[in-house]
């Protein structure tokens, strides 16, 4: 009884905690940024675990990332609507991409589909590189127009320069995922993806619709990482092919996931709100260039010595400290 | 005639599989009726396995057709097949692992009809349990019960996807004199509850002590159909068995 | 018309080099089942190490290459000793361990040698042109050509004219009949991954003599390999450097037809192309 | 006979589990030089695992095997055929993408100095492999690659030969030529050990051989005598026959 509480009161706090220390800790801008981007990449690693939870280890999501951004960037660029619009609407090109990936896909499993995906974000990069007339090749987009700002009655919410105005922006996004993470872990639905994953065979054998449930997943799972390329672009206000389709987008969720523990609903968060402002607070004021290697080396380790990730082991800790 | 064609459960006509230019099934033709245990022997290498997967979709056929209840249901993918009523439990169990027992049920009954489950799924799975002798080990995840209870589990979940088939595939192999026994009242009960089942076995004991009809398969070529006494007495299922097909082409060897 | 020619000469000369850096790639894999994905990053390693005795040891890149011999077997062999640890399933466990290996090769190497594009620049290097035609390669690339040629036909008498290739190839095709034939498959693993390193630290300076090194631009090699291991099979040398003169004829074409910026495009695409036509088509038993 | 000679091979309180569930208990068993050794039993009864085991594919949980004087239980695979135990796996399969030469070589892998002598050996039992030589193996008959696969088998210069299921599949023109060859072989101071369901055939020439049902060794006797067993005849081949 107490510990079903407890699993209920953990999250709870934590929440709590991430949205009341701004109002304490009223200037902090570089921790705003970090926490923001660590929300920001938490949605980024549930996306790609939505995916990874029907089987599948994708090597290639920046491939919806940098559609999503660019797909927003252009749309804004060319039409002058609001980001407000493009980003719902831009990430649909990743989206797109994801159902291609599910049609072609269809038949790869395991080592062949993560090389498939892989392979697959050379073609928008390359694509998208060498389009220069429509999206200005490998300069980039500059000058992305930034978030608008909301007023709600007294309340102005200025997401366009404002950090902390961001990062509860992106903390009230990350909380969606995660329900959204929850939701594709506990529903009859989820189970359905669990089925397919340990056990595709007998899965399809139970009635499991594996093609269209896995189809479903990558359709979340490259929406959600299409919204994130789209805000990303917004955010930052200038993108270019090599920076939104490279290799660190596709691996970073990755990294993110495993670390904190795939097939647990808090686990690509708790990894990205660990590792990331681990990287970014600690990491890169030493290692200006090259601190990124810290998530090549954290897979390693991981898959080497704890495959679960690190939620079971918190939570044995847990055990161990109420006993 | 139309009357007899009505009480097909299942067909097949004129199945035919060869893999990499072996041919591992010829001209297959059978019929299952609605309500009866049917038997399929034959020893390793005969091609049940394969008629079996070819019936579940997982393997596709050559050649022929598979009829339910009198629709084609060839090219069917595997969960279509389900929904339409034919459950199996595979020779080599392949249960979710991390999935408790009770929860590998479970997905039975959520997934296996088209129509939404009963609210009560989970009382039933655990009468389903109960039922094939795994009750105190619903909450054990799967990947840690031995092979018997693997086997045990798998009759269970393909029970829970509520079949009007069930395909029971080398039922008897590795379990102990007092399990098959088991395995045989659970069988013929399930036969008596209105349930079409086909099971093959290359232990003859149990399949031709609970089959209505058997029919004999030998190198992918069924030899004979009938009652199970008729079966075993015909002399080319006897060569099948004994290897004397072999041995009589044989010269006598000084021991 | 001689330009097609030249264009066909430039990709049989590309070709060699690929085949050179799928051979390494090709031979790890089909022993030991390991996909490397930080294949191209060791490359890249290799080639930034030919590049600094060049650069600050005013060593000419034709001596480095025994260097990058000798140390590369070592990672290589690290490489090993790492992979050795993993879990079942052992070939998806060991991708997703190398593109990890990969994200930090790529960082640390950002990290010792800057984002900047690098190439070790042999000073009048002279033009060789074919008699009586203006097809022409430089001394670079001739030398590229050469010694790509020169490595794949060792590998290749190696594995089909020595009792230790013989041993390798029937530890590629099947590994319980190798087993049960006397060979030791375990010490068979260590021997590939140390002519998969040999065949790695050869490829870094061929590579740093003829393409720009980049710290992220080791993807690409390891792309070519996996296509051209996926097109030819398993440990076959022949059929690695047909595949490796194809890829290289189509980059080069690509490039002339379509512009050098599609020219990366070739290898996705065909890798692509093979995996959802030949799927698990490389694989043999074992 | 047996008494005085000590045994080549002998196995003893060998067990194995698999998936946590035990599925040979406790197995006892002999095979003299120079003689065939029958081990016969139903589908699943374990007469593949207990190869496995004697030619190091799979460790045992208990249980010794000794091998000519020599401790087999705790070497690797490969060790074990250095020291003469040769195992030809059911299926017997080759090196599909190597010539039959080229298979054949890689069996003598162990023993390369008589690579030439054996190489006339195995051709002159099976003449066709010496016009197939050039032959990549995969692309021959199931038959012909047992022949291959046998052969390769020679190759290594086998004190013991362990054999799972040779007939299965084969023409019975085959089998036939197959039982010549160990005859050959048993002359030339070949040991054997052939696990089979066929096993009528086998057990009229075994000398020495044993019933093995759900992981145990429950019959063993000279073969013509345990062929004429009730309980052989209701195990291997069902009630009322």
């Amino acid at each position: 009884m107490f510990r079903f509480r407890l699993s209920l009161v953990l999250p709870l706090a934590a929440a709590l905690v991430l949205a009341l220390w701004p109002l304490v800790w009223a200037e902090a801008d570089l921790y705003f940024q970090v926490f923001g981007m660590a929300c920001f990449y938490g949605v980024l690693a549930v996306a790609w675990n939505i995916y990874a939870l029907s089987g599948a280890i994708s090597l290639g999501h920046a491939a919806f990332f940098g559609l999503g951004a660019y797909g927003s960037a252009l749309m804004s660029c060319y039409l002058q609507w609001s980001p407000a619009v493009t980003v719902p609407l831009g990430a649909v090109a990743g989206a797109a991409y994801g159902v291609l990936w599910g049609l072609l896909f269809k038949n790869l499993r395991g080592v062949y589909l993560g090389l498939a995906t892989l392979a697959s974000v050379e073609i928008p990069k390359v694509i998208i590189d060498n389009w220069s007339s429509f999206t200005f090749g490998s300069l980039g987009v500059v000058g992305i127009a930034p978030l608008p700002d909301l007023r709600l009655g007294g309340l102005e919410l200025a997401f366009g320069t404002s950090l902390k105005a961001q990062y509860y922006l992106l903390l009230l996004f990350l909380a969606l995922a995660g329900l959204v993470h929850r939701y594709s872990l506990v529903s009859r639905w989820g189970w359905a993806l669990r089925a397919m994953r340990e056990n595709e065979t007998a899965a399809a054998m139970l009635g499991v619709e594996v093609f269209r449930h896995r189809l479903q997943a990558l359709l979340l799972s490259s929406y959600l990482t299409g919204l994130c390329g789209a805000l990303y672009a917004h955010l930052l206000g200038l993108i270019e092919p090599a920076l939104v389709f490279s290799l660190h987008i596709s691996a970073l969720p990755l990294v993110l996931s495993i670390f904190g523990g795939r097939f647990l609903t808090w686990g690509p968060i708790l990894g990205a709100l660990i590792l990331y402002p681990l990287d970014q607070l600690l990491l890169q004021p030493q290692f200006p260039t090259g601190h990124a290697a810290l998530y090549g080396l954290v897979i390693v380790l991981t898959i080497l010595f704890c495959p679960q990730g690190v939620a079971p082991w918190l939570r044995k800790l847990r055990q161990i400290a109420w006993n | 005639m139309a009357a007899k064609a009505a009480s097909n459960c299942l067909e097949l006509r004129h199945i035919s599989k060869s893999f990499q230019e072996r041919r591992v099934l010829a001209d297959v033709s059978l019929v299952v009726r609605e309500g009866e245990i049917f038997g399929l022997i034959g020893p390793n290498g005969a091609g049940k396995t394969t008629l079996f997967n070819i019936i579940t979709g997982l393997v596709r056929a050559d050649e022929g057709q598979v009829l339910f209840h009198g629709q084609d249901i060839t090219h069917w993918p595997p969960p279509r097949i389900c929904h339409a009523g034919i459950a199996r439990a595979l020779q080599l169990p392949a249960p979710f692992p991390e999935m408790t027992g009770l929860e590998n049920v479970l997905i039975g009954c959520w997934f296996g009809k088209r129509q939404a489950a009963a609210p009560d799924s989970e009382a039933q799975a655990r009468e389903l349990l109960a039922r094939v002798g795994l009750q105190g080990k619903e909450e054990v995840p799967a990947g840690q019960l031995n092979l018997i209870d693997k086997r045990r589990l798998e009759v269970a979940r393909a029970l829970a996807t509520r079949p009007h088939l069930l395909l029971l595939d080398e039922i008897a192999a590795g379990l102990s004199p007092a399990a098959v026994k088991q395995t045989a009242e659970l069988v013929t009960a399930l036969r008596d509850q209105g349930l079409t089942l086909l099971v093959t076995d290359h232990y003859l004991n149990l399949t031709l002590q609970v089959s209505d009809r058997v029919a004999a398969l030998d190198q992918g070529e069924i030899i004979t159909v009938g009652s199970p006494r008729e079966v075993v007495r015909h002399p080319e299922v006897a060569s099948a068995y004994l290897g004397t097909r072999e041995a009589k082409t044989l010269p006598e060897a000084a021991p | 018309m001689w330009l097609y020619a030249q264009i066909i000469v430039s990709g049989f000369y590309l070709g060699s080099f690929y085949a050179l850096i799928a051979l390494g790639f090709s031979l790890i894999f089909g022993v030991t089942h390991a996909f490397n994905l930080a294949h191209g990053e060791l490359i890249i390693l290799s080639g930034y190490l030919a590049y600094v005795l060049w650069k600050y040891g005013q060593v000419s890149p034709y001596l480095s290459i025994p260097v990058c011999l000798a140390v590369m077997p070592g990672v290589a062999l690290l490489l090993h000793l790492l992979l050795q640890r993993l879990k079942a399933p052992f070939e998806l466990n060991s991708l997703v361990v190398t593109f990890g290996l990969a994200l930090f090769l790529q960082n640390a190497m950002l990290f010792a040698f800057s984002a900047d594009y690098r190439l070790i620049h042999l000073g009048g290097s002279r033009i060789f042109q074919v008699p009586g035609t203006p097809i022409s390669l430089t001394a670079g690339q001739l030398w590229v050509l050469s010694l790509s040629l020169a490595a794949t036909g060792g590998v290749h008498w190696l594995l089909y004219g020595t009792f230790l290739g013989k041993a390798l190839r029937a530890a590629i095709q099947d590994r319980q009949a190798a087993l049960l034939a006397g060979i030791n498959v375990t010490a068979m693993r260590r021997t590939a991954f140390l002519f998969g390193g040999m065949l790695i630290g050869l490829a870094g300076p061929l590579y740093a003599l003829s393409m720009y090194l980049h710290p992220a631009a080791g993807l690409e090699p390891t792309l070519i390999a996996i296509v051209i291991t996926i097109f030819a099979g398993v440990g076959r040398t022949r059929g690695i450097l047909a595949g490796g003169w194809l890829l290289g004829v189509a980059e080069s074409l690509a490039a002339f037809v379509l512009g050098t910026g599609w020219r990366e495009l070739v290898s996705a695409v065909v890798l692509l192309s093979l995996l959802i036509l030949k799927p698990q088509g490389i694989l043999l038993k074992g | 006979m047996k008494a005085d000679t000590p045994p080549l091979l002998a196995v003893e309180g060998l067990a194995v589990s698999y998936d946590r569930l035990p599925v040979l208990h406790d197995i006892r068993l002999q095979v003299y030089e120079r003689q065939i050794a029958a081990l016969v039993g139903p589908e699943g009864a374990g007469k593949t695992t207990l190869l496995n085991v004697i030619s190091g594919l799979i460790r045992p949980e208990q249980g010794r095997i000794r091998f000519a004087g020599e401790t087999l239980e705790n070497l690797p695979a490969w060790d074990i055929v250095r020291r003469g135990v040769i195992y030809v796996p059911e299926g017997s399969p080759v090196f599909p993408e190597m010539s039959v030469l080229e298979n054949l070589e890689v069996g003598a892998y162990v023993h390369r100095a008589h690579l030439e002598a054996r190489l006339e050996l195995v051709f002159e039992v099976f003449p066709e492999l010496r016009e197939l030589r050039r032959t990549p193996a995969g692309v021959l008959s199931g038959g012909q690659q047992r022949l291959v696969a046998l052969g390769r088998g020679l190759m290594a210069g086998p004190r013991l030969l362990l054999l799972d299921e040779p007939f299965l599949g084969l023409s019975p023109k085959l089998v036939r030529r197959f039982c010549d060859t160990f005859k050959t072989l048993l002359a030339q101071g070949l040991t054997l050990l052939i696990a089979s369901q066929y096993a009528h055939r086998i057990l009229q020439v075994a000398d020495l051989a044993y019933l093995m049902e759900e992981g145990r060794i429950t019959l063993s006797g000279a073969g013509p005598d345990i062929l004429k067993d009730q309980h052989l005849h209701q195990v291997l081949f069902g009630p009322g026959l």
